[in-house]
């Protein structure tokens, strides 16, 4: 089963993995990703960081991406919950987790999909550092994580 | 009629949030809408200058080719930064 | 920090990953694996499985791996628990679980650790089905995925 | 003397867990072991005559060049399959 959620609450890591695995008795294996807020981003203490979205084109790209993952690989369930709004350093951002019957398919799977999300789902984050607010630039390395899997199709 | 959305540094820079805009003749896509806008000078010169600007049709990802059309919803903004 | 354990009780994966990203606010990605007990493999229906290991031998290959992972990738912290004993369809088997800065690090780090895991560490499953007890081949693909990480040395 | 461990499937077909064995000028190696154990005919002919055997001295996984001393800790297994 798939599931895709945005929201401004914080999400629970254990509940979602226990549900995921659950689902049947022929997952092998289970991958996560859980991004997480740091304290300290280009050299710079950050204090909170706000998280804007495209409501509507967000929930779009994220089923966009799920659907594909599930044509490139056999998997069994597919989550992805994404935090906005206000967030702290140690906060769980996002968290991916794909479950399949073996470890290979649940693996690429999470990747492609995190690195997907970092590229096209509209989400822009702002920090607030003893400077000031300053939105968050995209980094180069995101777009290059992203272009790997166009040598796969 | 089409709706404009922009957001996060776009949406601060342009003090902007959204605007209902009539379509012409000369706007047929991505591309020669932000001709337009850019045409509006200041902060929207600046703004649709750069070559790192994201555009959307309709809740999906556009590219300068994308055709526009009444009643679309088309969004500008940043490189996207969420995950 | 880094944590191996073999262990016959169960482990609680939400603990071990809640432990292990508070660790540090530098933390920005978290990547898991857990490796679950499916009811069929090779079409036969699986009622209960045995893990029998090498003690001592055991976990110098884990802590030889995990060193070799600290070697190769810039991380912030590792654990590996590994039950043995009798197991259940759906228990988790293996926990891999591995923090970083960034993501790349913490994918491949994670996915070296379990692909080595499964061709190094001296563990055997023995499966319980219908026509009888029987010893789990080891296989084929599990040495490919542990051979595409030499090209990387 | 050495002690050898023997894991698994292997344990149940020579029907022994482990032994100690008094070190003759013949055994340097792994594979000189393996032939001297093999030697014993029947079920060690058998389990000792086919490719995929791993072995370990001191638990560290070896190969057939792997030297053996007076006091080593030897195990013989089959190919692994946990995680």
């Amino acid at each position: 089963m798939n599931c895709i959620s945005v929201q401004t609450e914080p999400f629970d890591i254990t509940a979602v993995q226990d549900e995921l695995r659950a689902e049947s008795p022929a997952i092998g294996a289970l991958v996560s990703f859980v991004g997480l807020m740091r304290d300290i981003n280009e050299g710079d203490a950050v204090s909170t960081m706000t998280l804007e979205h495209y409501p509507g084109m967000t929930e779009k790209a994220l089923e966009t991406i799920v659907a594909e993952a599930n044509e490139r690989w056999d998997l069994i369930g597919i989550r992805v919950i994404h935090r906005v709004g206000e967030l702290k350093p140690q906060d769980p951002i996002v968290l991916v987790a794909v479950t399949s019957a073996h470890r290979g398919e649940a693996f690429q799977a999470c990747e492609f999909i995190i690195d997907y999300l970092k590229s096209r789902a509209p989400f822009w984050k702002k920090e607030n550092t003893p400077e000031g607010e300053r939105w968050v630039d995209a980094r180069h390395t995101d777009k290059e994580a992203e272009d790997r899997w166009s040598s796969h199709a | 009629m089409i709706e404009i959305l922009y957001f996060a540094r776009l949406r601060e820079q342009l003090e902007t949030e959204s605007e209902e805009l009539e379509l012409t003749s000369e706007v047929s896509d991505i591309a020669s809408l932000a001709n337009l806008l850019r045409s509006r000078g200041g902060v929207w010169e600046e703004a649709f200058g750069g070559p790192t600007m994201m555009s959307a049709v309709n809740q999906e990802v556009a590219n300068p080719t994308t055709a526009i059309k009444d009643g679309d919803e088309v969004a500008f903004f940043p490189p996207v930064t969420g995950g």
